[in-house]
Parts: C-alpha cells; sequence; structure tokens
C-alpha cells in the first residue's frame, strides 16, 4: 500500500513501542508511521493507549522498549523540551493550560519570548494575535487571563500554543471533545491549512464521523497493540474499523426513537427556570419512559439549566416538580431525596473520588441508606454495587479497585450505576458519552433506554447533535440561555437544529 | 494542699519586699511625667506580675502618666514600640527588654533623645543607654539556690542533683545556671540531670515527668521558676516521688503557702522581685522630676541598682509571703 | 473562572508534581489489588514504615538507657505525655481527612483550660459537681470549633487563615481571662477522678485510648466518616452526591474544637492548674504526628492507627531524648531530621504496600 | 501545601457557583473585558478592599492619635516594623504562588543572624569588609531554602512537613551555634551603612522597597515569575511545557530562603545582635501578610502589591494598638477579627472587580 517514494517517506516512525506501567501494560508493541502533510487519525477504544503513545512521542513519558525514527534517523525524547526542539507540539487530552496566566502567557509558557528572563510582552501579543487570527478567533485579546475563558476557549489557546511552535508534527489529542459543530469545522480549516503547509497532523478522536471528514491515514490501537496500520480512510468502511478496535462489530446505528408518552404522567416539571447569566425561562416536562435531549452549542447554558434543575445551582426564579412535589430550590440532598439524579459534565472533577474503591463511587449518594443507624454496611454496599457493575457490564468486574484505574468509559458507567442504586425517578445525563469509546458507548445508549423502558425520565445534554437526536423523544433547542425550539426529535435533523440555533443567537 | 487564686494583693506587692514605703519630699506631686513602659509579653505570672506591679506603681502618683505597650517577645516589634514613644516625645521609658543586646541601641536613642531611660531586670549591652539600671541578681539566684543545696546535702558527697531551667535560649537562664553550677561546685557537687522547660506549665510538667523518669533518685532538684513549678509539682505528685526536696524560683505566693504547709517537698525557694519594673517606675518619676533617693542617696538616683535573691524557706516564709506574687 | 482539572483530582490540588506523580503510581491495573488493600487497611502494609520506626526508637532506647526504658513506670510515663496531643491528633485527623487544617486547637484548648478554671466555674463546680468543669471546657473548645466550621465551610475563608486567625483571638481571650495568671484547680474531685489509675493505668491514658478508638470507628465505620473522606477527596463530587458539604465541613472543625475541649480538661488534670500559654504549638506537633502517621495533607485519605503510631513515635522520641540527658536544641535538630525520615520512610511503604 | 474548600475559592473547584456567574457568556470568552483586566492587573479593582482596609486603619489612628499618627516620624516607625517581615513576605509570596508553603523562615532567619554574628564571622569581617557578614546571612538563608527545596521538589515530602521540620532544626541549630547567648554585632561598618537614612529614609525602608520591586518584576515581568505561577497553578500543565517543575520549585525555596538571609542581615542591623530568638512566628506573620494580600493558598495566583499592602495593614495596625495603648491580649483578640475581615473584604472585593 504505501509506496517509498521521497515525498511520502515517513516523516516519523515509531517501531515496537511498550510502555508499562505499575500493574498495567499500556503498550505492548505499537508501530506508527506519519508523513509530512497527512492528518494521521488514531482510533481505539478507552484505553487503547492512544494518549500514552503521544505522551511518549511528546516526551512526556519514557518507553520501555522500541525505536523512534525522524526523518529516518533513530532519537529518543527524554522530555518535553527535546520533543518541541524536533518539532513535536502537542495539544493534550486534558485541558493543560494555566487558569491564572493570560492567553499570551499559555500560548508562550515554557518558550517565552524574553531577553535575559525579561518578557518581551508586547512582541509576545502581537504574535498571540496573529495566531488567534489564524484559527479564527481574533476578537480574543492575548492579555485576557484564561481562567476566564470557557472550554472550548481553552482549546483555543492551546491549539495556538502548538501552532506557535513552528512544529512538524501536531498532535491532537480529543480536540473536538469540548467542542461544539461550529468550533470543529474551525478547527478542521485550520488543520487543513497546516497541513497544506507540509505539517503532520496526529488527530485523535472517538467521533468517527469526525475521522472520514479530516482524517487521511489512519491507525488502529487495540489492547496496546497496533491492529491496523497506514490504513486509507477512503478505503476503509466505519463498520470494519470498529470491528477491528472492539474486536467486535458494535451497531452504532442511532435511529429515531418514536414513542409517545403524552399519555404517561409527567414526572418532571420545570416552570419558569431561571439563572441570572446563565438562562432564562426555561419550562419544559418530562414523563415517565420519555428521554428528552437538550441541544445546542458549548456554552448555550445547557449544563446550568441541569444543573439548577438539580439544586446544584440556585434559581434565581422558576419551579421544579417531581411527580408533583415542588423541589426545595438550591437544594442537592433534596432534590436526591425526591429520586433526581444527575452524571455531571466533568466526570473526574465532579463526580468521582478517583481514589476511592469503586463500590464507594456507586454507592456515595445511597451509603447512608445502607447503614444501620450511623454505621455502614459495607458488605451491603459492596453486594448492591456488584450487582449494578454486573448488569452494566463493568470491566474489569471488580468493585474494589480504586476508580482511578477504570477508563473512562467505565467511569461513566459507575456515574449512572450510583444512580441506578439509588432508583431514580428523573435522570440528567449531562454529557454521557464524552471521551467513551464506541463500544462503550452503544452499551450506554442500550443502557439509558432500558432506563426510560423501566419508567424514569430522562434529559440528556450532548454536543453530538446526532446523539440526541437518536436518543431522544423530545427535543429543546438551546441557544444564548434560551429555548428556540421543542418538538419530537423525529420531526428535526441535524441541519435544521444548527440553524435554529444559529438564528438564536443572533436575536 | 492547693489554694485559691484570688487576686488579692497587688496593691501591697507594689511597695516591694520589705523596702521602705516612699517617704517624704519624693513623694510630694510634682510636674506630671509621662512614662512609656514596656516588656516582654507577660504570658506567665512572674512576667504578668511585672506587668500589674508597675501599673499599680503608677496608680499610687497623681503626677505618673503611664503608657503601657504590653509585652512582646518579637524584639522588632518591642524596638518600635519605643521608636513610637520617642515619636511621641515621653520623659521618660521604663523598659525590660525580651533582650537587652537587642534593644540597646534604640534605648540609647532614646537617651540621645533627651529621654530618661530606665532598664528592668535584662540589661543593655552598652553603658549609654539607660541612665539606671534595676537588675535582678540572676546568677545570684542560682547561687542561692546551689547554695541551699549545698547546706541541705553537704554530707552526702554523690548525691544527685536535678536542674529545670527555663527558657533555655534567654541570656537569664544561662546565668542562672551558671551561678547554679558555681555554687554546687564550691560543696563538690554537680548538677547530674538538667531539662529545659519554657515558663509555662505545661512545659514544667512534661520536662519534669520525662525527667522524673529519667533520674530513679534524686536528692534535690532546683526549678528555676515557680509558674512553671505548678506543673512540675504535678508531674512529681503524679510519679508519687518524694525521696527528694525542690527548691523554686522567683517566689510565687503559691510556692510559699507549700512551704509554710511543710508537708510538701517544697523546702525553699528564690526570689527573684517580681517588683522591678514598679522600683524602675518609681526610679523614673524621681529622675525626670530631678529628685533623689532621699531616704537613702542624697544626691541623684544611682546607676545601677541590683536586688537581692533571698532564700525562702520554712524559717523566714512569714516575712515574704504576704508581698509574693500570685502566679 | 473556572478550572478544568487537567488530570482531575489531586490537580485540584496544587500539590504539584508529587501529588500527580504519586497519582500515577496509583494507577494499577493487577486485580489482586483488592485483597492487599484491605491488608492495607488493617494497617499492615501501610504502617509498616511507622512500626518500624517506633521499633527503632525502642531499639535505641534500651541500648541507651538500658531496662528502664522498658518499665511500666516509663511506658506509662510516654503513654501520659502522649495522651494530650493524641486526642488532639485524632480531631485533627478529621479535619485534615476532610481536606482542611487547624491551627488553632492548640490555642483553643488553653482557652478551654482557662474558661474551666475561672473562679465563677471553679465556685459553681464546686458547689455542685466537677462535671460543670469538664463540661465548661468541652463547651468552649466545641463552640470555637465550631466558629472556625462557620467561618470556613460558610464564609469561605480559607481553613488555614480563618484558624490562624482564631488560634491568635483564642489565645489572647486567654489571656483576658486569666488575666496573665496560671488559675490553679482547687476543686478536688476533678482531680481525684482524673489522676487516677484504673487498672493499673492512668485515667488519662484510658481516655486517649477511648478517644482513638471513637475515631477509628467514627472514620471507618460510619456515615460521618465516609462523608469525612468524601468532602476531602472531592469536595465537588461529594456535593453533587447529595452530601452537605458545607454542614459535614463545620461538624468537622466542631469535632477538632471538641477534641481541644478534652484534651483541655486532660491538661487540667495533668498540670492541676488553667493558663493561656497551655497548647502553645500543639496544633503543630499535631499536625506532624498526623501526616507522619500517612493521612494525606491533602485531604481524602485519613488513618487514625497512623496518627496513633506518630504521637507515640514523637513522644517516645522525647522520652529517648530526656533519657539521654540530651539537649533541648539537639532535639530540636534531631526532631526536624526525624519528621522528615519518618515521612521519607512512610511514604516508601505506603507506596510499596500500594504498587508492588 | 493545599486545600479542598468545601465549596470552593474560586480556582480550586472545578465550578464554583460564582466562578460561573462571573463569565461571560461568549463561547471562547468575552468581550470587554479586557480593559478592566488591564486595571486589575494593575491593582487597582484587585486591592480595593486593601486600600480600604488600610485607609479606615490611618483614619482610626488619627481619629484617637491625632496628627502624631501621620507624622513622618511615625510614618518611618511603621515602615522601618514593616521592613523585615516584608521582605520575608515577599519571598513567601513567591513559595504560595508556586503551590507551596514555607514554616520554616522565621527561624532559618534567626539561625542566620546568628550565623552571621559568630566570633569567627566578625572577626572575618572585621579584618576584612562587613560584608562578609552579609553574604553569610545570605549563604545560610539560601543554603537552608535549598534544602527544604530540595526536600520538597525531590524528595517530595509535603511543603508543610518538610518546612515544619526545617524550622525546629533551624531554631535548634541556631541555639546550639549561639550557644543561647546573644551574640552582639561588633563590626561598626555594618551597622553604619544599615542603620543610616538615605533621604531621609532608612536604609532599611530602602531594602524592603527594593526587594518589593524586585519581587513585583520577577513575579509579573519575568520567565522565571510566569513559571511560578504555571508551576502553582497547574504543575502538570507546566511540565508539559517543558517547565523543569521540579527544579523550579527548589528555586522558590531557596528564593525565601534568600530572602529570610536579607531579612536577617535587616534584623542585626535593627537590634544589632544575632539570636536564636529571634524571627519567632514570623512566618505565621508572612502567611497572613500574603493571604490578606490575595495571593491564593492553593497557588497559581499571586500578587505582590498585595502582599505589601498586607504588610502594611498588620504593622499599621499594630502601630495604632500601640497608640492607644490597648493591652496585647485584646491585639490578639483584634488581630484574629481582622484578619478575617479583611480576607472576607478582600474576597469581596476581588469577586466583584471580576464580576462586574
Ligand atoms: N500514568 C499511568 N499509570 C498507570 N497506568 C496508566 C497511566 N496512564 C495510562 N495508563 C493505563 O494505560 C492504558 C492506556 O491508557 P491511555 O490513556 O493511553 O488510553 P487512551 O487510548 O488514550 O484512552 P481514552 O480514549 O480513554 O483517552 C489504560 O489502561 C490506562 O489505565
Ligand atoms: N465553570 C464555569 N466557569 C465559568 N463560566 C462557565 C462555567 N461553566 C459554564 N460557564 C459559562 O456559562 C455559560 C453556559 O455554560 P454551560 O456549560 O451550561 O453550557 P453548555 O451548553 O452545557 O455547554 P457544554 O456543552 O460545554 O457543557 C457559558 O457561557 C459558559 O462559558
Ligand atoms: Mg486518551
Ligand atoms: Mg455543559
Amino acid at each position: 500500500m504505501v509506496t517509498e517514494d521521497p515525498t511520502t517517506a515517513p516523516l516519523l516512525q515509531m517501531q515496537g513501542i511498550v510502555k508499562e506501567f505499575p500493574g498495567a501494560r499500556a503498550l505492548d508493541g505499537v508501530d506508527l508511521d506519519v508523513r509530512a502533510g497527512e492528518v494521521h487519525c488514531l482510533l481505539g477504544q478507552n484505553g487503547a493507549g492512544k494518549s500514552t503513545l503521544i505522551k511518549i512521542l511528546s516526551g512526556a513519558h519514557q518507553p520501555d522498549a522500541g525505536q523512534i525514527r525522524w526523518r529516518g534517523e533513530q532519537v529518543t525524547i527524554p522530555t518535553p523540551v527535546s520533543a518541541l526542539h524536533l518539532g513535536v507540539a502537542t495539544m493534550y487530552q486534558e485541558l493543560d493550560v494555566v487558569d491564572g496566566l493570560s492567553v499570551a502567557e499559555n500560548v508562550f509558557l515554557g518558550h517565552e519570548l524574553s531577553t535575559g528572563g525579561l518578557l518581551r510582552r508586547g512582541e509576545a501579543h502581537a504574535y498571540t494575535r496573529e495566531l488567534l487570527r489564524r484559527l479564527g478567533h481574533p476578537e480574543l485579546p492575548p492579555g485576557r487571563e484564561v481562567g476566564r475563558l470557557s472550554a472550548a476557549g481553552k482549546q483555543v489557546v492551546s491549539m495556538a500554543r502548538a501552532l506557535s511552535h513552528d512544529a512538524k508534527v501536531i498532535i491532537m489529542d480529543e480536540p473536538s471533545a469540548v467542542l461544539d459543530p461550529e468550533e470543529v469545522a474551525n478547527l478542521f480549516r485550520v488543520v487543513r491549512s497546516v497541513a497544506a503547509e507540509g505539517v503532520a497532523v496526529i488527530y485523535i478522536s472517538h467521533r468517527l464521523e469526525e475521522i472520514r471528514e479530516i482524517g487521511d491515514r489512519i491507525t488502529v490501537l487495540k489492547d496496546g497493540r497496533t491492529v491496523a496500520a497506514g490504513l486509507d480512510v477512503a478505503a476503509t468502511p466505519t463498520a470494519e474499523l470498529i470491528r477491528m478496535m472492539t474486536g467486535r462489530s458494535v451497531d452504532t446505528g442511532l435511529g429515531r426513537r418514536d414513542l409517545d408518552h403524552s399519555a404517561s404522567e409527567p414526572v418532571l416539571e420545570v416552570e419558569g427556570l431561571s439563572l441570572a447569566g446563565a438562562f432564562s425561562d426555561v419550562s419544559f416536562t418530562v414523563r415517565a419512559g420519555e428521554i428528552v435531549g437538550l441541544a445546542g452549542l458549548v456554552g448555550a447554558g445547557r449544563s446550568e439549566i441541569l444543573e439548577t434543575v438539580y439544586g446544584a445551582r440556585r434559581a434565581t426564579a422558576g419551579t421544579v416538580r417531581v411527580n408533583g412535589t415542588p423541589v426545595r430550590a438550591g437544594s442537592v440532598p433534596a432534590a436526591v431525596g425526591l429520586g433526581i439524579g444527575l452524571a455531571p459534565e466533568e466526570r473526574k472533577s465532579q463526580g468521582l473520588l478517583l481514589d476511592q474503591s469503586v463500590y464507594r463511587n456507586i454507592t456515595l449518594s445511597t451509603f447512608a441508606r445502607f447503614a444501620r443507624s450511623a454505621f455502614l454496611d459495607e458488605g451491603a454496599e459492596r453486594r448492591a454495587a456488584r450487582e449494578q457493575a454486573n448488569a452494566l457490564h463493568l470491566s474489569p468486574p471488580d468493585v474494589d479497585r480504586p476508580m482511578r484505574t477504570l477508563s473512562g468509559g467505565n467511569q461513566q458507567k459507575a456515574m449512572l450505576a450510583r444512580w441506578l442504586v439509588h432508583g431514580c425517578s428523573v435522570l440528567l445525563l449531562d454529557e454521557p458519552t464524552r471521551g467513551v469509546d464506541v463500544g462503550a458507548r452503544a452499551e450506554i445508549y442500550g443502557l439509558i433506554h432500558r432506563l426510560a423502558a423501566q419508567g424514569a425520565a430522562v434529559v440528556v445534554v450532548s454536543s453530538e447533535i446526532e446523539e440526541v437526536l437518536g436518543l431522544a423523544d423530545q427535543v429543546l433547542v438551546v441557544a444564548e440561555g434560551r429555548i428556540v425550539h421543542q418538538g419530537p426529535a423525529r420531526q428535526i435533523d441535524e441541519h435544521r437544529v444548527l440553524d435554529l440555533v444559529m438564528e438564536g443567537a443572533q436575536q | 494542699g492547693c489554694t485559691s487564686n484570688e487576686p488579692a494583693q497587688q496593691d501591697d506587692s507594689a511597695s516591694g519586699n520589705g523596702s521602705a514605703a516612699p517617704a517624704g519630699a519624693n513623694d510630694e506631686p510634682g510636674d506630671t511625667v509621662t512614662i512609656g513602659f514596656s516588656a516582654p509579653a507577660s504570658d506567665h505570672g512572674w512576667m504578668g506580675a511585672i506587668t500589674s506591679a508597675a501599673q499599680a506603681e503608677a496608680e499610687k502618683y497623681d503626677d505618673i502618666d503611664l503608657r503601657v505597650a504590653e509585652g512582646t517577645n518579637d524584639v522588632n516589634l518591642q524596638i518600635s514600640q519605643i521608636e513610637q514613644f520617642i515619636n511621641d516625645g515621653v520623659d521618660a521609658i521604663v523598659l525590660l527588654p525580651f533582650d537587652g543586646a537587642a534593644l540597646t541601641e534604640v534605648a540609647t536613642q532614646a537617651m540621645e533623645a533627651g529621654i530618661t531611660v530606665v532598664n528592668v531586670d535584662r540589661e543593655f549591652s552598652s553603658p549609654f543607654a539607660a541612665r539606671t539600671t534595676v537588675l535582678g541578681d540572676n546568677y545570684g539566684m542560682g547561687v542561692s539556690a546551689g547554695t541551699y543545696i549545698c547546706d541541705e546535702l553537704g554530707d552526702t558527697p554523690d548525691a544527685v542533683v536535678a536542674e529545670i531551667a527555663g527558657i533555655d535560649n534567654l541570656p537569664l537562664t544561662q546565668d542562672r545556671s551558671q551561678g547554679f553550677a558555681d555554687a554546687l561546685g564550691d560543696c563538690g557537687l554537680k548538677v547530674s540531670n538538667r531539662v529545659a522547660a519554657d515558663f509555662t506549665v505545661q512545659g514544667g510538667e512534661a520536662a519534669a515527668a520525662n525527667l522524673l523518669q529519667a533520674a530513679p533518685k534524686i536528692d534535690a532538684i532546683w526549678n528555676h521558676d515557680d509558674d512553671q513549678g505548678v506543673g512540675v509539682l504535678a508531674a512529681i505528685d503524679n510519679a508519687g516521688r518524694d525521696e527528694f526536696f525542690l527548691v523554686g524560683g522567683a517566689g510565687s505566693a503559691n510556692v510559699m503557702r507549700e512551704i509554710q504547709s511543710g508537708d510538701s517537698v517544697v523546702k525553699a525557694t528564690v526570689i527573684y522581685p517580681a517588683t522591678q519594673a514598679a522600683d524602675g517606675i518609681r526610679l523614673a518619676r524621681l529622675l525626670v522630676q530631678g529628685k533623689a533617693m532621699s531616704d537613702l542617696v542624697e544626691v541623684e538616683v544611682p546607676r545601677t541598682v541590683q536586688l537581692h535573691a533571698p532564700v525562702v524557706t520554712a524559717d523566714n516564709v512569714e516575712q515574704y509571703i504576704d508581698t509574693a506574687f500570685e502566679s | 473562572m473556572s478550572e478544568h482539572h487537567p488530570s482531575g483530582t489531586p490537580a485540584a490540588t496544587p500539590a504539584g508534581a508529587q501529588a500527580t506523580e504519586a497519582a500515577d503510581r496509583d494507577v494499577v491495573g493487577g486485580r489482586d489489588v483488592a485483597r492487599r488493600d484491605r491488608l492495607a487497611r488493617l494497617g499492615f502494609g501501610r504502617n509498616l514504615g511507622l512500626v518500624i520506626a517506633l521499633a527503632l526508637l525502642c531499639i535505641v532506647g534500651v541500648v541507651t538507657a538500658g531496662e528502664r526504658f522498658l518499665s511500666i513506670d516509663n511506658i506509662m510515663t510516654i503513654l501520659r505525655f502522649a495522651a494530650v496531643i493524641g486526642v488532639l491528633s485524632v480531631g485533627m485527623t478529621f479535619v485534615i481527612t476532610g481536606g482542611g487544617i487547624d491551627l488553632s486547637i492548640g490555642s483553643v484548648m488553653g482557652l478551654a483550660t482557662v474558661w474551666a478554671t475561672t473562679v465563677a466555674t471553679q465556685t459553681l463546680a464546686t458547689n455542685t459537681h466537677w462535671l460543670v468543669m469538664v463540661f465548661a471546657a468541652l463547651a468552649v473548645g466545641t463552640v470555637a470549633g465550631l466558629v472556625n466550621g462557620v467561618l470556613i465551610a460558610y464564609g469561605k475563608v480559607v481553613a488555614f487563615i480563618a484558624t490562624l486567625a482564631m488560634m491568635v483571638a483564642a489565645r489572647g481571650l486567654a489571656e483576658i481571662i486569666a488575666n496573665k495568671r496560671t488559675q490553679i484547680v482547687t476543686v478536688k474531685p476533678f482531680l481525684d477522678f482524673f489522676r487516677a489509675d484504673l487498672l493499673g493505668v492512668p485515667v488519662l491514658v484510658w481516655i486517649f485510648a477511648v478517644v482513638a478508638a471513637a475515631g477509628w470507628v467514627l472514620l471507618n465505620r460510619t456515615t460521618f466518616g465516609r462523608r469525612t473522606i468524601a468532602v476531602g477527596g472531592n469536595p465537588e463530587a461529594a456535593r453533587l452526591a447529595g452530601i452537605k458539604v458545607q454542614r459535614h465541613t463545620m461538624y468537622l472543625y466542631a469535632l477538632a474544637g471538641l477534641t481541644a475541649g478534652i484534651g483541655a480538661v486532660m491538661m487540667l488534670a495533668r498540670t492541676t492548674a488553667g493558663s493561656s500559654t497551655n497548647g502553645q504549638l500543639y496544633e503543630l506537633d499535631a499536625i506532624a504526628a498526623v501526616v507522619v502517621g500517612g493521612t494525606l495533607l491533602v485531604g481524602g485519605r485519613g488513618t487514625i492507627v497512623g496518627t496513633v503510631f506518630g504521637v507515640l513515635i514523637f513522644s517516645t522520641l522525647t522520652n529517648v531524648f530526656t533519657q539521654n540527658d540530651l539537649s533541648i536544641s539537639a532535639q530540636s535538630v534531631a526532631k526536624g531530621a526525624i519528621i522528615v525520615a519518618a515521612v521519607l520512610l512512610q511514604q516508601r511503604f505506603a507506596a510499596g504496600s500500594r504498587s508492588t
């Protein structure tokens, strides 16, 4: 397939890379070759080793075995600095910006423009402004403190930093996870333009349709091994990719649900809910067995709506009722008591105790219920957790290991298990599949459907419009903190949603 | 044998241990004298008594306007307090420095600014820093304690003598220990166990508890400070030990009552007058008003007044107990 | 502004490189971790370093001071000495596990000793029952702790600063109340009760044992303990799981205040006097003991067993020093070195028991 | 050390309510905040609470003590008093901004004063130049800081504990060296130089000013400063950006040690004597000043201007107290209350300047 002519000769080759962590072999002989000017996609399930591989490439980790060749010459990359000197710039999966610094300072962090230690701020600002313009965000002031930016804004900063390095290879580890469609399009424009300049881009994403759109070639990892290298994107069907990633075939097709719930009892009733500075006058009803999806751009206020319904933020106006009972505003315990559960957007920082065992995470909302007057019954907790873990195919099924050791998808399942143990009548799911691979994603979809079928009222927020439309019965389109459309999912498509969002944003 | 802690005695304690009450022309009201007073943190009985006695003394004279910059163990802050007195143009400063050497310069500045400085207890390192110095006798205190122990144990040459010092890194502690060692040396004894506490009850208790454990048999203990002595006695009581006798230091009323009771391990204490600062206040007033100590010295107030460190025992406790300070 | 934490957890902390790397080390794949975890929970693996440190100290003690060191008397001396700081350290363990710190407990203890020995309190106690004094001390401690807790949980003042302020203020208040005097305990029955022995063991040591045992149960076997771990490990996750984080935080400081009150009662029994100087710097000793014991200073993981070991190590140390007539200054230098050594040792064994 | 706040000071938690409201609704980040940003960085918005607090104190001073309070003499007294703690606080600002804490600088300063006044050093200084003493103090401070830094950065000992150990050990060492005596400075030229006035302002105050200005430039205008914020705010991101986090952390403690050395020189000039009791509890005063000034205790955000204000507030406070003849005990209570009030005020204004 790969012909060895000079123009397509590999810029970068990684061979037989092995990386062992205490107790886990993350990489077990990975090969990767990347050519100048291509967009090379890296695919694999959660925990397949993608991030580990690129951390080795960027000098953040050291391989235990294997070779790296740069333009045919063997090299070692002992530190992040040496990677940068080589010409490898990286946007890491987890946001890697410093909140206390300005945009420009973040862009030049580690390679500050300075004379004898004194910063040349004017120059840095000018250069940053230039980079931001190139990234389609000329409105972003270089002096703005990054802590005040949205997640998408931080991603832009991260990208600007990668570009600032004048790199030959730019690595992007799931850059689109926090971006909405418009921002993703913007990102792709930039990716294409740098690729056109001869820079190689290594692109990681769980969204296969993105790969189709932007990728040139694909390398697939599974369990720390390369199962396919340098596949041509156009020539490889999606089903084949999924089979290689998961070792089985997964039905990712989200059809449209076509269920009528108008006869069921309303479970969650939200009326005129407002939160100053975030959203206003939000009303909707979710009936038993119904799934309502909130679509909209990043920053539209969807997370705030969920968190306010949940009582994690105190509404400035409006009421929330569960099965007819009003929920005390601004009180999570009250909401939980009435059977509302929330799987928050930022799993790790908002949802989990990473150092505690899986079962303690699963029973975090219910341990008091298992307790006999204030005294814990850990046996009962373990049993309940294990039951849910088995039902959800948690892998590994061991509920005693620390949460930290689970992959993203399994962590998400544990979040859901928490509310299954609790027995919720209302489930609020914020980005339930962010950073979750196709296999686990399908399982989570199935789980959501099953919960609804058991009579729960479910509200789902997702930045992937297709996902919202596929999962939900009813869709609410949110723009600029207001609901601009409400209707059955089957009567609307992705383009219409985007149009609505744009209209809403203009008003 | 614990007794009450009613604050009863301030007024008479201020008049000092048996010395003559102010008399004669010196007590005639004169021009108002503004006196600035500064001392280390009054975080224990003796130092508290120092300040209270000084205040009580000032109360007695209509012509004294006392400004108390109350205590601190931070020399930087104490210097700053003296600077403020200088700025305010007080007539005299009575200064019990946390550390004599550290306050010398600022005291000299005060003298240069025409302010009468009376140095109390811890001596400055320069003779130009104070007009008059009222000194306790720390070395003498150690000597008194050591001599008493020698008298009691003189015939047991291998007697075990222990010492519970105060805050170990204060020069005065070193002076006391030196005097103690010198006096013991005279009769062929030496300190076999030495621990240091911190002038606090808890420190005394902890130090004594460990000391008693380390030394299975003791003949005599000198404890530098009667405030920490409360803790020391608690520890002794706790350990159920009484094969030794204890000599105290400073001379609190509490310890004197123990001595009086006769059934306590406390046999004696060495007085370290808590009225030094009060004496300083009186001297400062005289100095500013241009008077002398008419009943003692005709011409001018002397440069140094060194107080005596007498030993209080069951025999003479009556003489001292009324003027002792409550810890 | 917001913080999207790069690595999610310890990142919430600035703890720095070490936290991240420690976390990395934590990611263990093996399946038999569970059993080891359970062993560790029983305190074997995790506390091995501490056991070794304590054993070493005892050996040094025996070598330098002979058999006297292992006499019942001396052991009781060590335990009595450890008891007060030990009780405070149990309270401190909860605060630190819950993600906070309390610099005020020493001062608060001092304040409580003073309050319990005022003329008014003692007169009342003489006329009614010595329990009045106990009650006074516990109430003062708890109220001071509550004030800390309210400031920190609801006023959102950083714990370090709020309790620093309380430390300064409580000491000042104690001085005002005591009027700089040492207030001697005159209520005989109080002293008789607390200074006694029970089955050959001093009442003070019994109190320490009971507080430690109660603390262990509370931390490891009750919903309160679980909440403490959750609040310290990830306050936002705890909040979103329906735990009343602010209220719980308040309780934690109140609990620490209560232990300071208990410590005050013990201190009164031990020294027979209330003084504003009581408890000075005890907070630092308690923190050192807790951390040397293996409780994470960033919260989310705490061990009472470790804390008890930490306390015993320090009091044994002091005892060994005194037995050998070492100067206080040399003790200080050695103590500094030993704190560092103990933490390093502890880290090594804790890491070992976790990752291999 | 780090803190998990129950509900979060702004940076600590991912989704503090107030933080969210502060944000603007633009997708990637906002519109006209820019100008405010610049103003804030100049210190107007952010330090408004501090300016108000200081102004209030001055008004109280004038009302109670009259014009004397505003005399040049009194202002110089305040500044001279503030100078030593001020210099230490500048070093502390760096350590805290970098995500750490240093409990040892007071002791280290004491040790440095002792070392610089040993007979050996002073003899050498007399025979050569008084700079020898300065050099000795700075070297002792820096080396002690380096030891802290190595333990924390490479030994991975929690900063709180490592520096607590250093605090204990340095004090002990100072006592041993000084043999518990006060060592008087005999090198005249040294005193002549440092005790002089320059343009009517004491050299000590000049030193404070220069250190503060240098600190400001270092924190805000140099690579080192920006990296300090990165290391404190997000150590993992800093590492991945190619910053040598461990080395930088080590430098931060060395820098704090250096300021302790400078403080020692100033202390020697002020007291003309080296003593192991110098600098006791200065670390807590410095931390209080830094945090009241608005530097986040969790790291990642620091302000030298705020620190200077913090120091001035505390020294003015002490001055006002003394002018009014207030007892130290009452001062302590008031100081505790004021620390809390200042932090609350500071939080309110800092939040205000961010969100409106
Ligand atoms: N620092 C570490 N210590 C121990 N194990 C690790 C570490 N980092 C990653 N692993 C393990 O290595 C494996 C590969 O992880 P990696 O993050 O590379 O996966 P990934 O393909 O990027 O997954 P995702 O799609 O969820 O980002 C996982 O099993 C993970 O648990
Ligand atoms: N933690 C935060 N700090 C500051 N601003 C925030 C924070 N969270 C949200 N915002 C702001 O609040 C608004 C609504 O954000 P929200 O997260 O609710 O949007 P969303 O529609 O859920 O987007 P996403 O898909 O990113 O979750 C946005 O302007 C966003 O920038
Ligand atoms: Mg990854
Ligand atoms: Mg959201």
